[in-house]
Parts: C-alpha cells; structure tokens; sequence
C-alpha cells in the first residue's frame, strides 16, 4: 500500500459574500493513492470545484478554510487569495477554449511550466513538450505546436490542456468536468487516454463530474457530494452496485440507460439547499423520501460500513434491501 | 473555472462600487450649492473692480486673494461654477442624443446607413478640430453658442461609435429576433428593446464628457475664444492667470482644481452608474 | 499580406480625408477676414491689395480656386504659403519630425504611467490603492497642459542641467531629450484614458479561466501577471491608445507653444489666423492621413498582439 | 470593452491642443517695438489696439526705425555708447554665440516683403539704409550716406555716401546700389509707397545720389530710415532675386547663415562691416520661444542671453533674480480709445467727450502697466518729435462726463461693444474702461477677436468702439499723424475713424510740406490740441518696451523706435 498522494481531513471551506457567509464545504476528508482515479460526484452547486481549489491551493480571496490537505505528505497552504498553485497538483477544466491563453501558441504553453517552474532550457522544455503532445495523442505535434488555441478543435484543445497538467510533472491532477463540452465520440477517447496516462505515469486523477456514467467507466473509487460534503464513498462496484444512500438511489435512478429501452427516468424533487442558510441535520432531508425525525439534527458525517462503502445516512440499512431502480452497468 | 464561489466574490467586490455613486453625487451636490448660494455666501459681486488692491494674496477678507482687476477669487469661482457646469451638461445633451440616435440606427440597418454614419464619423475624427472652432467663434463670436455648436457637430462621433458597436452585437440577440417576430416596427424594437439594453455605454460615456467640455471651455478661453469678459468661468481664470504663474501661482491652479474636483464628481458618477446599470 | 491591408484601409480612407479637405477648403474660405488685408495691413492701398489678390488668384470666384487646388494636389502641389511665401511642403516637412516624435514619446510615456498605476488598481480592486489610482488621472484630465508644462519646465527642466529648458535641439540625441518633458506632459493628459481602459480590461482578463490554468501550473504570480494577465488585457488599450494619439495629431499646439517646438500644431493655427490658405488646406490634408496612419497603426498592433485577429 | 472614447480624446486634445493663438497675442502685448512711421504704412504699436496682430505683431506693420543708432560719425558712435553703458576696464571681448528668444518667427528674409517687427529686427541687422534714427528716437542721423543737402524749393535732395562702406561679398557699396534699392523699394517692397513722393533718382557720380521728389516733403529723411529702404547690391549682384534672397547680401553687422522655420534664425559676424572692430559676437541666434513664461525659464536657466516681450507684471519680480536684468527702454507707444465716428451716437461730440471725462487714465495705467509705462495726454508719445507736453487733454471727472452726457443726443446712457484685439495687456485695460463707464449708464459688452481679425474688421468699419493705438517706426509724427487724421492718406480712413475735420485736414497737410521746425511743433500743437477737444482718439496710457537679459550681455540697447543695436553687445562670458 504506498502513502497515499492526496489525504484531505476535514476540509471545511467558508465563503464571504454580500449574502452572508457560503459553507462550500462543509467537513469533507478523502485519500487518492498514486495511480488511482478517484471520483466526485454531484450536481452543480454542491462545491466540488471550491473542493478542488482548495487541493489546489488557490482559494479565492473571500474563502477561509479549516482542516487539512495533504499532497505526497506536503500541507496544502488554505489561505484565501493566494497567486501560486502548490506544487504536484494540476488541474484539466472543463471548457478548452476558455481555459487556454488565447494570444499564446499551444506549444509555448505546455513548455511553459518545464521552463519556468523545472528551470529546463528553451531547447529541452520544447521537447518536453512535444513529448507530452506525442504521449497525449495529438498527430504531428511539431507543426502544432505553433498553433493557436482557436486554430485547434476542441478534441485537441483538452488535449493540450493535459499536456499543460503533466507539463508541471504532478503527483495528481485534477479534472473538473474535463469531457463535458466534449462530443461523445472525442469523450470516449479523452477518458481513455486519462486511464492510460494514469496507467503509464502512476499520476492519480481526481475526476469530477456530474456525469455517472463516465465516473463508472473511469474511477476505481467515487464519492457522492452535495451541499458541501460527502453522503457516501466507496468503490464503483459498492456505491453504484449496492447504493447505500438515498441520494445516490436518486442519481442512478436519474441516469437514463440506453439498453432498456424507455424505462420511465425518476429525477428527484426538490433543489440543492441553498449553502448559505443550511439547517442541522442530514442536508438531503427535504429531498429524500427515506427522511425521518431524527434525520432533522445532529451531524451526519461519512461512517464506514466496510472495508469497500460508507455512508453518511443515518438509515443505511432501511436501503440494504431495495436494489437500484436497475443494476449499473459495472465497468 | 466558473464556479459559484468566484462569482460570489465578483458580486462582494461589486456591491461596495456603489459608494462610487454616492460620493459622487455628493461631491456634485455640494458644488451646485455653493454655485447656486454663492451670493449668501461672499458679499462680493462677481464683477467689481477695486484697482487699489489688485492681485492681493489670500487674506480674511479675500479668501483667495484678487485677481488683476482686484475682484475676488473666491466669489468669481463660485458663480464660473454656475456658468461652467451649464456649458458642461448643455454642450453633451445634444452630441449625446444625435450620437446615440444615429448610432442606433447605422448598427441596427447597416448597409447604405451605417456606411454613411461611418464615413461621417471617420472623417470628423480627422478633422482639425480648432479650424472649425475658430471659423465659428469668427462668424458667430466668442461665448457659448459658438462652443455649444462646435460640441454639437464634433461630439457626436463618439456616441455614434459605442451605440452603433453596442446595437451591432445586440442585434444578433435572441430578444431581438423575438421582437422581430411578433411583428414590431424597427423603431418600436430599436427604441424600446435596443437602446435600454445598451444605454449604459453612452450615459456613463457622457459623464467623462461632461468634464471634458468644462476643459475644453478652459482651453478656449486660453486661446482668447472662450467666454468674453467679465463673465466669471474658470477657462477664462485659468487662462488669464496664466502669465502671473510665477508670482501669483493661485490665480491659474485654483479654478484648474475647481476643473479636477467637477470632474472627478462626474466621473466617480459614471463608474457608479455603469456598475449599477450593467446587467450582473 | 499586411501590405495589401495597408493600401486597402488608405484606399478606404482617401474619400474621406478629399471630403476633409473640401469641407476646410471651404470653411477657412468663407469665415470672414481677407488674407490680403491682414497680410498688408490697412494703410496698403487699393492697388496692392488687387495685386496681391491678382497674384494669389483670390479674384477667381470659389470654385475655380477649388479645382485649381485639387488640380495641384493631384500632382502632390500642396499651394504655397502667403505668409512664408515657400512651398506648404517645404514648410511642413521641417516641422513634421517633432510632431510625430512627440506624439511617438507621449504614446510611450503613456503606457509607461498606465501599466504600473492600472495593475496596483486591478489587483486590489474596489480597495484604497485603486481609488486612489482612479483619482490621479483626474488629475491630468482637469489640469490644462500649459499649467502643467510650465510646472515641469520651472521645478524639473530648470534643476537638471542636461534636461533643456523647451527647444527642440540640433542633433537627435538632443532632440529626443527635449522630448521627454514635453512627451510627460502629453502623456499626463492621455495617461487617464489608457489607465481607465487597462484597468477594467486587466480586472476582466485576470478572471478568465486561462488565468487559473497558468497559476496551476505553479508559475510565479508576477509571470502569470506578465505573460498571461497583461499579454491579453493590453490589447483593448492598444485601441484607446491609438484613438487618443489619433486626436492629438492635429492638436499638440499647447504642448509645442510652452516648450517652444517647432510642430505642426502652431503652423497650422498662425496659418488659420493669418489665412494662410495653403497652409491650412495642406496641413488639413496631412493630419488627415496622420490620423489614419495612426489609427492603422494601432490596428497592426493590436493584430500583431492577438491572433484571433485577421487582417482582413 | 468598448473603448473608442473618440470624444474622450476630443476634449483632452482640446486640453492638450487648442492654446496657442494666445502665443501669437500673449507675446505681443507690450511689445517695446517702436514701428518707424515711414508716411505711408500703417499704425501698430507692438501693443496692438488697431491690429490685434499678435501673430504678426501687428499687421499694420511696425517696421523699424531702420537703422540704428549712428550719429554723424564714429566719435558720436562711441560718445553714444559710453553713456548707454558702463566701460569695462578691459574694453568688449570678442567671440561667443548670442542667443536672442523672442516669440515669433520671420516671414521672409527680403525687406519688401517684410510687414513684421519681428522680422524687420532680424533684417536690421543684415541690410542698413541711407539714414537712421538717433539714439533718442527723436532725430535722423546718417548712417550708410555722410551728408545731405535740400534744394531751395525743398523738391531735390543730394545725397552724399559714407566712404569705405563694403558688402559683405566684398563689392564696395555705390550710388548705383543706392539707386537700385530704392527704386526697387519704391516699385516692389510692401511699404515703398513710403517713397512715392521721389520722382527720379539720379547718381551723377558713384559718391552722390540726387532725389527728386514731385513735391516737397518735409519727413523725407524719416522716410529713408525705413526699413523698406534697405541698401542692397544692384541687380541682387547677378542673382536672380529669389536666389539673392536665399542668401542675402547687405551692409549690415551680420550676414546669413542659416533658417530653420519655426526654430532659429542665425546670422554671423559680417567681417567686411565697416565700423571697425563691430560686431563683437560671432554670431546672433533669435529663437522661437512663443510662451511667454517659457522665454523666461530659458533665460534664468541660461539657455537664452535676452528675453523680448517680457509680460510687465514679471519685470520686477524677475529683475531681483541674481544675474539676470529685466527692465525697460523707453518706447514710442501709445494705445487710445477709438470711435466709429460715422454712426450714432458716436458721431455726436458730446458723447466722446462724456466718455474721455470718465476714463481715469491713472487708475488704468496703474493697475494694467505695473508702472512700466504712465498715462498719455496726446497722441504722440512723449519720446517723439514734435510731442506736445502741455497739451489740453480733459480732466477725468465724473460730474463733467454727466454734463457733456446731458447735452449729447442720448444724455441717459446707452449700450455699445467694444472690439478689442485678444492679448495683454488690452484686455484688463478695456475691462476698466468698462468699469469706469458703467456708471455713466454706458452699458460695454466686450468683443474679443482674434488678432488676425482685427483689422480686417475696423476697416470695414464693423465697430463700434475699438482698442487701438500706434509705435513710431522713424522719428518723424507726419506718418502716424497723416494716417489718423487724413481721411484720403493711405486709405486709411483717418484709421478707420471715419473721423473727417477740414480744420485737422489742413493742418496735417501743412505739417508734411513745412520745413521749419518751429513752425511744424505749432502745427503738431494745434493737432494735438484739436484732438484733445474734439477726442475721436480718447489717448490712455503710453507704453515702454520690457526686456530681460542676463549679465553676461554687456552693452544691450534699444532706441525708442524698437531697435537693437547687437554690433554694441558683446558677451562676458
């Protein structure tokens, strides 16, 4: 069992705004080995992307954070405000086209950190950089490699944006939504090729996304978030095959899968809790249709169940018996 | 990287702008008040030689001193405001309205239109601006007239610019293909679904024009064709203070900063309103 | 490539700047006040005066000098002076380098004042330090260019000896440090647009996503600010820049009266003053295509600095 | 990020561009200049009224008294310096490059041409003439001519010249030059119409040139001072006369040497000058300085030697600076208050009359010349022949203007513009006046133009009140005098007055035909009485002429009609 290269313990995340305070995250701990994927899972305002700046180290100036972060047993600086990422973390976003200097060649880009952060020489960061355009799939990067990001495809765009990430040589790079602005087809091979690099490099790959489907054929391990911590955490096989909290029994009843046909899609009432005004008690209660009494107060943090699954529901077990509207698909 | 904890922060930084506007206005209050109690507030007229005591330095009973004619500083900065802020918000309404109206309609209908509008615009912008304003102070003389002309004719350019660009990009939205639709005139579309959409630009554009028309005036009276004499305005102070720079430095630098303060009112004005008014 | 651009945007251009002229033409015509008598004075009597308008060919009714105008422009005869009685062309080439050294200089100046000023304003947006940054160009807006001038010339120019007190100087290392005052001056009075633009472009560019991908990589925060930040933000400013510079082609003559160089701004108004004809259409005329050279220019650079931007 | 703020820019280039014009005025205001009078040519005093000039200083052209200084011979010469300045021990050094910043550029390097003051102070001292006004302004001396003498009949002048006087190329000076220039000038120069009275010149040996004039003409000498008349080898010594003009060859101190316009003119020692060891300076370089203030920080920062067009109200604060002198020569001019005498009211004696009782000269003079300058009581300044000091000029008195006003055709007020040329120091002065007529029920509004305007429009009499006034170029009144009483004279509408009195007009033609000069000071009396009473010129101050210069220049003087002797000054440096 190597050290784990990410440990987060307890990560609590406030935001100041003119609306009173936002508890991004509220109470969130997770460990990612080298060569694992983990994975994230929520809908939109739950606080994944404030959770991945926040390994990242640049929290913006309005956040205070308690708890720790770890990577390759290095503290994580939580200050808000802060203008350098740590070292050994990188970040693939979502939109290749907003995430890329515009007025800059893709290939300057990617040498830029081997230039600039390894202190490697013009000639070796240009090669570096081929290098990685090679490992991450683009053809014939050396006449790339002077494009502008407007003159690639988005396919090619996120591909550059993985250079970049390896480009800095992390122990673990983060994904947020990485294929979402991506055609299925280009999705399929993005996916691929982070199972590869993962594979080849030992790098660990946090994947978030609100995306099932893409979690399951990727990550070894996945937590579900909402409003600001983990409802439950464990393997792909145990959380999607043996769902232990009502949240995740509503997200994979709202997955629609395509080989059965029209099964009819459950989504599930309600919205995200807004972050600002969050009562005590189990945040899904007014959502979830398992909810009692004695869900209304107390703190509901991740409890292990065993070795593979845990969940921070109170009535786990009043779901052991009823199996997911169908079984997902393992990968 | 769009999450909602930086729009968050973006939000916090936009709500403390609005002191921008208050202070503006304060500011501007103020100066309109004096303008306007002037006469309560210095016994001296405006316009009174007193030839024994020329170019006094500021004392108790001359706050700031006297020019070279022996009036009082302080009294002829107070009623120039009058003058001053008038030529300032008179002389951008028109360009203001020609500007934005034309603007709107070069963006909105393109071709033969626009064509023109730009060729107008393009050619004023390359016209010796003080040709013109001295042909006009020839055939109409010096004062405000000549200056709310030359403003009228020249100023527009700008407004017609940032409308035309602003209708340009609106056009293509989806309201406006909605507006379309439902079979409204162009006029109803453009002055009723455009122009609210896109009138930030223009007003808080308007709000540094208005200080720049005041220095404009300031630089006229400098080359003699500002507001004759002995109407107090802070152009003719400047410039008639100019050659006692070394002796009787004030009489140049107050009316410069009484220029300095208008404007930063105005301006701190328009970064408020284009804050307020910009859609979040 | 660029070149084909080039001549089609003067293509473009030259309509505009011949409807220019006409209109000065025209204008300086009509506006009361006769050359001959200004020029003679009042004791010159009948018979001079006839010769002179003889001469000058002032008796021919309007449209007939017009054309015979356009007829010498055609041929690149700009007229000659009636008060230098030399060519416009000889007159003007003299006076040609300091305008443009000026306004190249106060560009320069301008930027130099604004990058400083508008990154400490956008890094600590809506704080102290960028109120205080939106304050001083005020400054340089309300202040006329005289008044600081002079300000210059009594407290900097007169305490350092190698700094000239005005003049343009002989030899060019010379000129160009004359030049610094005067270019301060203007610049000051630019610095308020450049600051405004780069600021509010910088506040934008430093939220874009770009922007979180170079501080992932663990740059240094003032590379990040350089290459990726003020790379992007200072293209906007580019255009404002150009705008300003374009306007103050026919109008340095403040500047040129208090440091005493030998512009085209001052040619230009003893030239509407004494009628000078020639002069005023001929100057017309140059700072027409001056403005468009710069604002051409202004488009080159910003299309130099981003690619996204064809010559089209 | 729309950011064409085209109209942001406009008002900082208005901010940064428009000034100027005040440039061409602000310098002009009291300039000293004294404008010879040569007959003809129009009025101007450096302080414009009638002209605003500005730009040309004064359109109406003040031309020079022409040459200089020159008694009769060399002895006086020196007699004319030890006076003027203190003799060093060691007597003037030679050498050193003399830097003269004045506010505006020359026109033209061919006398005809030259209408400017400006350019007519650079042209001094290239060319020379016949004869030249003394140092005091109040006589003619000879300078490139020895002797003179008139016919009986006062119609033919034998003019002998100055022996041993060379161009600067070498080519001894004869009686063919003379005949040559002055024809030329007749015939071409701007102002020749100075010399129209000549009707045939003729040079019976290379020594000696006869004038002879149509009909007598007492200012004839004055008029030969005239710039116009400058000396200049026959047939521009082969040149073609653009190509003369390139390089012009005069008797003068200095020769040209070079012209950037806008910038400086330089001219050099001339060596061939025939007063021996003259000039001392190399070279003379007049820069183009046109701000006022900027003139003075060139000076105090030793860029520049001497400063023209000093504003009064700096001459004494800049005089305490150590090492640097600032005062003033004494200066031929006069500014006065003139009327449309062809429209009402101001046709109406009573008025004008009403309206000089209520000015307060003194008051004006104080507090517009900062005592550089007093208030004037005749039309011709004192420093100018002929001036009368006991003339009857109406006392400033309020209960008086009342009375006058009672017995005028609008005896309970009226309104009416005053034109005023815009630069110091008109308009403070007309802005008293303003005061001082309100509470008369005299309602002034204040029309300011542009110089360049002004003459233009007095002259189609589109005025009704006007600033003028007037600088001696040559020491003689008839010219300045003709031109404002004279209707027919010049076209000048007795200086666009319209003013038409037979009484005036007989006595003006008596002054140009009489040679005695006790005879022409009565009749220059009664001219000046006669103004006085009937006031179609109210006079108001008269003006001296502001320098600055540093105390490295030793043996700087102007002559009351505006000229600089440079061959006198040499540097200590």
């Amino acid at each position: 069992m190597t050290a784990p290269v990410l440990q987060v313990r307890d990560l609590q995340v406030r935001l100041s705004s003119p609306r009173g305070v936002v508890h991004a995250v509220r109470g969130v701990s997770f460990d990612v080995e080298a060569g694992h994927t983990h994975g994230i899972v929520g809908e939109s305002g739950s606080g994944k992307t404030t959770l991945l700046r926040a390994i990242l180290g640049l929290l913006p100036s309005n956040a205070t954070a308690g708890g720790t972060i770890s990577v390759s047993s290095r503290q994580v600086p939580l200050a808000g405000g802060r203008a350098k990422a740590v070292d050994g973390v990188s970040i693939v976003f979502q939109e290749p086209m907003t995430a890329l200097n515009p007025v800059v060649r893709v290939g300057l880009q990617i040498s830029e950190a081997p230039r600039f952060k390894l202190g490697l020489g013009r000639r070796d960061a240009r090669n570096r950089a081929l290098e990685l355009m090679r490992l991450v799939g683009i053809p014939d990067p050396v006449r790339r490699f002077d494009a502008y990001p407007h003159e690639l495809s988005g396919g090619f765009s996120q591909r550059v944006l993985i250079a970049i990430a390896l480009s800095a040589e992390p122990k673990i790079i983060l994904c947020d939504e990485p294929t979402t602005a991506l055609d299925v087809t280009v999705q399929d091979q993005i996916l691929k090729l982070f199972r590869r690099i993962s594979e080849e490099t030992g790098v660990a790959i946090v994947y978030v996304t609100h995306d099932l489907a893409v979690v399951a054929q990727t990550c070894r391990t996945v937590s579900v978030m909402y409003a600001g911590q983990f409802l439950e955490s464990g393997t792909i096989d145990a959380v999607f095959g043996r769902p232990r909290h009502p949240y995740t029994l509503g997200l994979l009843a709202a997955v629609p899968d395509v080989s059965h046909g029209r099964t009819p899609l459950v989504a599930i009432p309600g919205s995200p809790p807004d972050l600002v005004s969050l009562a005590g008690g189990c945040p899904f209660l007014p959502r979830c249709s398992y909810g009692r009494e004695e869900c209304a107060d107390g703190v509901f943090s991740l409890r292990s169940l065993n070795r593979h699954q845990s969940t921070a529901c109170i009535r786990s077990d009043a779901l052991s018996g009823s199996a997911p509207a169908r079984e997902a698909e393992a990968s | 990287m769009t999450t909602p904890s930086r729009s968050e922060s973006r939000k916090a930084v936009r709500g403390r702008r609005s002191y921008s506007l208050m202070i503006g206005t304060g500011l501007l209050g103020v100066i309109v008040l004096a303008a306007i109690l002037a006469p309560w507030i210095t016994p001296y007229d405006p316009l009174a030689h007193d030839l024994d005591t020329i170019l006094a330095p500021p004392s108790s009973d001359h706050l700031l001193g006297t020019d070279h004619l022996g009036r009082d500083v302080w009294t002829r900065l107070l009623y120039a405001a009058r003058l001053d802020l008038l030529i300032g918000v008179g002389a951008v309404i028109t360009p203001f309205l020609t500007g934005t109206l034309l603007g709107a309609v070069a963006g909105y209908y393109g071709g033969r239109i626009d064509l023109a509008v730009s060729a107008a615009t393009d050619m004023l912008m390359a016209f010796p601006y003080y040709v013109l304003i001295i042909a006009l102070v020839f055939s109409l003389g010096p004062g405000i007239p000549s200056i709310f002309i030359a403003m009228a004719i020249v100023a527009w350019v700008s407004y017609a610019r940032i409308v035309r660009g602003e209708v340009l990009s609106a056009r293509g939205q989806q309201y406006v293909m909605a507006a379309k639709t439902l079979g409204y005139t162009d006029l109803r579309i453009i002055v009723r679904h455009i122009l609210p959409n896109v009138i930030t630009q223009p007003v808080t554009y308007a709000m540094s024009d208005i200080v720049v028309i005041i220095v404009g005036v300031v630089t006229l009276s400098y080359l003699g064709l500002g507001v004759p004499p002995p109407t107090p305005d802070w152009g003719s102070m400047i410039a008639s203070g100019q050659s006692f720079m070394t002796t009787q430095w004030q009489l140049s630098t107050i009316p410069g900063i009484a220029v300095v303060i208008v404007g930063l009112s105005f301006s701190l004005i328009g970064d408020g309103l284009t804050h307020r008014l910009r859609p979040e | 490539m660029a070149l084909r651009y080039f001549l089609r945007r003067l293509l473009r251009m030259i309509p505009v700047i011949l409807g220019m002229t006409i209109i000065v033409f025209f204008m300086i015509h009509l506006v009361p006040g006769d050359p001959a008598r200004t020029l003679l004075g009042p004791r010159a009597p009948a018979e001079a005066i006839d010769a002179f308008n003889l001469r000058w060919g002032f008796d021919r009714p309007l449209h007939e000098q017009f054309l015979s105008f356009l007829g010498g422009l055609v041929q690149g005869d700009l007229g000659t002076s009636l008060s230098y009685n030399v060519p416009t062309t000889e007159l003007v080439t003299g006076r040609f380098t300091p305008t443009l050294l000026l306004l190249a200089i106060s560009g320069l100046f301008a930027m130099v004042i604004s990058l400083p000023l508008a990154v400490v304003a956008a890094l600590r947006e809506e704080r102290t330090p960028d109120h205080v940054v939106r304050v001083i160009p005020m400054l340089g807006l309300g202040l006329p260019a005289f008044w600081v001038g002079i300000l210059l010339l009594t407290f900097v120019a007169l305490r350092v000896d190698w700094l000239p007190v005005g003049g343009y100087g002989a030899t060019w290392p010379d000129r160009l440090i004359a030049m610094i005052l005067p270019g301060l001056t203007v610049a000051i009075g630019i610095a308020p647009f450049t600051i405004r633009s780069l600021r509010s472009s910088l506040i934008e560019v430093m939220e874009a996503d770009y922007i979180a991908t170079a501080r992932a990589k663990g740059l240094a925060g003032v590379r990040v600010l350089w290459a990726h930040g003020l790379r992007n933000a200072v293209i906007p400013t580019v255009t404002v820049l150009g705008v300003n510079l374009g306007w103050l082609v026919g109008n340095t003559l403040i500047v040129e009266k208090v440091f005493a160089l030998p512009g085209l701004g001052a040619l230009m108004i003893d030239a509407v003053l004494e009628r000078d004809f020639a002069v005023v259409q001929g100057l017309a005329l140059i700072f027409g295509l001056l403005v468009v050279l710069v604002n051409l220019l202004a488009d080159v650079v910003r299309a130099s600095l981003d690619p996204r931007v064809q010559l089209s | 990020m729309n950011l064409l703020k085209k109209r942001g820019t406009i008002g900082l280039a208005l901010l940064v561009a428009l000034s100027l014009i005040a440039a061409a005025c602000g310098g002009e205001d009291e300039e000293e200049t004294a404008t010879t009078e040569a007959a003809a040519v129009t009025t101007t005093a450096a302080a414009p009224e009638t002209t605003a000039a500005p730009a040309d200083d004064d359109m109406a052209d003040d031309d020079m008294a022409d040459d200089d200084m020159a008694d009769d011979d060399m002895a006086d010469d020196d007699m004319a310096d030890d006076d003027m300045m203190e003799e060093d021990p060691d007597g003037p050094k030679r050498g050193g490059d003399l830097i003269f910043a004045r506010h505006r550029d020359n026109t033209t390097l061919d006398p005809g041409a030259a209408v400017e003051t400006d350019t007519i102070y650079v042209l001094d001292h290239i060319f020379e003439t016949l004869f030249a006004t003394s140092a005091d302004g109040a006589s003619v001396d000879p300078w490139l001519a020895s002797d003179y003498e008139v016919s009986d009949d006062g119609k033919s002048w034998t003019v002998t010249l100055r022996e041993g006087v060379v161009f600067s190329n070498g080519q001894p000076m004869t009686s063919a030059d003379v005949k040559f220039s002055i024809q030329r000038a007749i015939d071409e120069a701007a102002f020749g119409f100075l010399l129209s009275a000549i009707e045939s010149i003729e040079t019976p040996d290379d020594m000696t040139v006869v004038f002879n004039t149509s009909f007598p003409w007492a200012p004839f000498l004055a008029d030969l001072s005239v710039w116009a008349a400058a000396i200049m080898p026959a047939d521009y010594a082969g040149m073609s006369a653009e190509e003369f003009f390139e390089n012009p060859i005069g008797t003068g101190p200095f020769l040209f040497d070079e012209w950037v316009p806008g910038e400086y003119i330089r001219l050099v020692r001339n060596d061939n000058y025939w007063q021996e060891g003259k000039p001392y300076v190399d070279s003379v370089t007049w820069t183009q300085v046109p701000d006022d203030n900027t003139r003075i920080l060139q000076l105090e920062g030793g860029q520049a030697h001497i400063a023209q067009n000093v504003p009064l109200n700096l001459l004494d604060s800049l005089n305490e600076k150590e090492g640097i002198t600032a005062t003033t020569f004494p200066a031929t001019t006069v500014y006065w208050v003139s009327f449309n005498t062809t429209i009402e009211p101001f046709n109406d004696r009573h008025v004008r009359r009403a309206i000089a009782h209520a000015i307060d000269q003194d008051a004006i003079s104080n507090a517009a010349l900062f005592g550089h300058g007093g208030p004037a009581c005749s039309v011709i300044s004192p420093a100018v022949p002929f001036h009368d000091p006991d003339t009857p000029c109406l006392e400033s008195n309020m209960d008086l203007a009342r009375a006058e006003l009672a017995q005028s055709s609008v005896p309970d007020g009226f309104s009416a513009e005053y034109l005023v040329g815009d630069q110091s120091p008109n308009l403070p002065i007309v802005e008293i006046i303003q005061g001082q007529l309100a509470p008369l029920g005299i309602d002034i509004s204040i029309r300011t133009i542009d110089p360049g305007q002004f003459y233009s429009t007095i002259f189609v009499f589109d005025y009704e009140i006007a600033f003028t006034g007037w600088t001696m170029d040559i020491p003689d009144p008839d010219q300045k005098i003709s031109f404002m009483f004279d209707p027919e004279l010049g076209g000048g509408d007795s200086y666009s007055t319209g003013y038409n009195n037979p009484e005036m007009i007989e006595l003006v033609r008596a002054g140009q035909t009489t040679f005695a000069d006790a005879d022409r000071a009565q009749i220059y009396a009664d001219i000046q009485a006669l103004n006085a009473e009937e006031v179609p010129f109210i006079p108001l101050v008269v003006l001296d002429a502001p320098f600055a210069w540093s105390d490295s220049v030793k043996g700087l003087w102007v002559n009351p009609v505006g000229k600089r002797h440079l061959e006198d000054v040499w540097l200590d440096e």
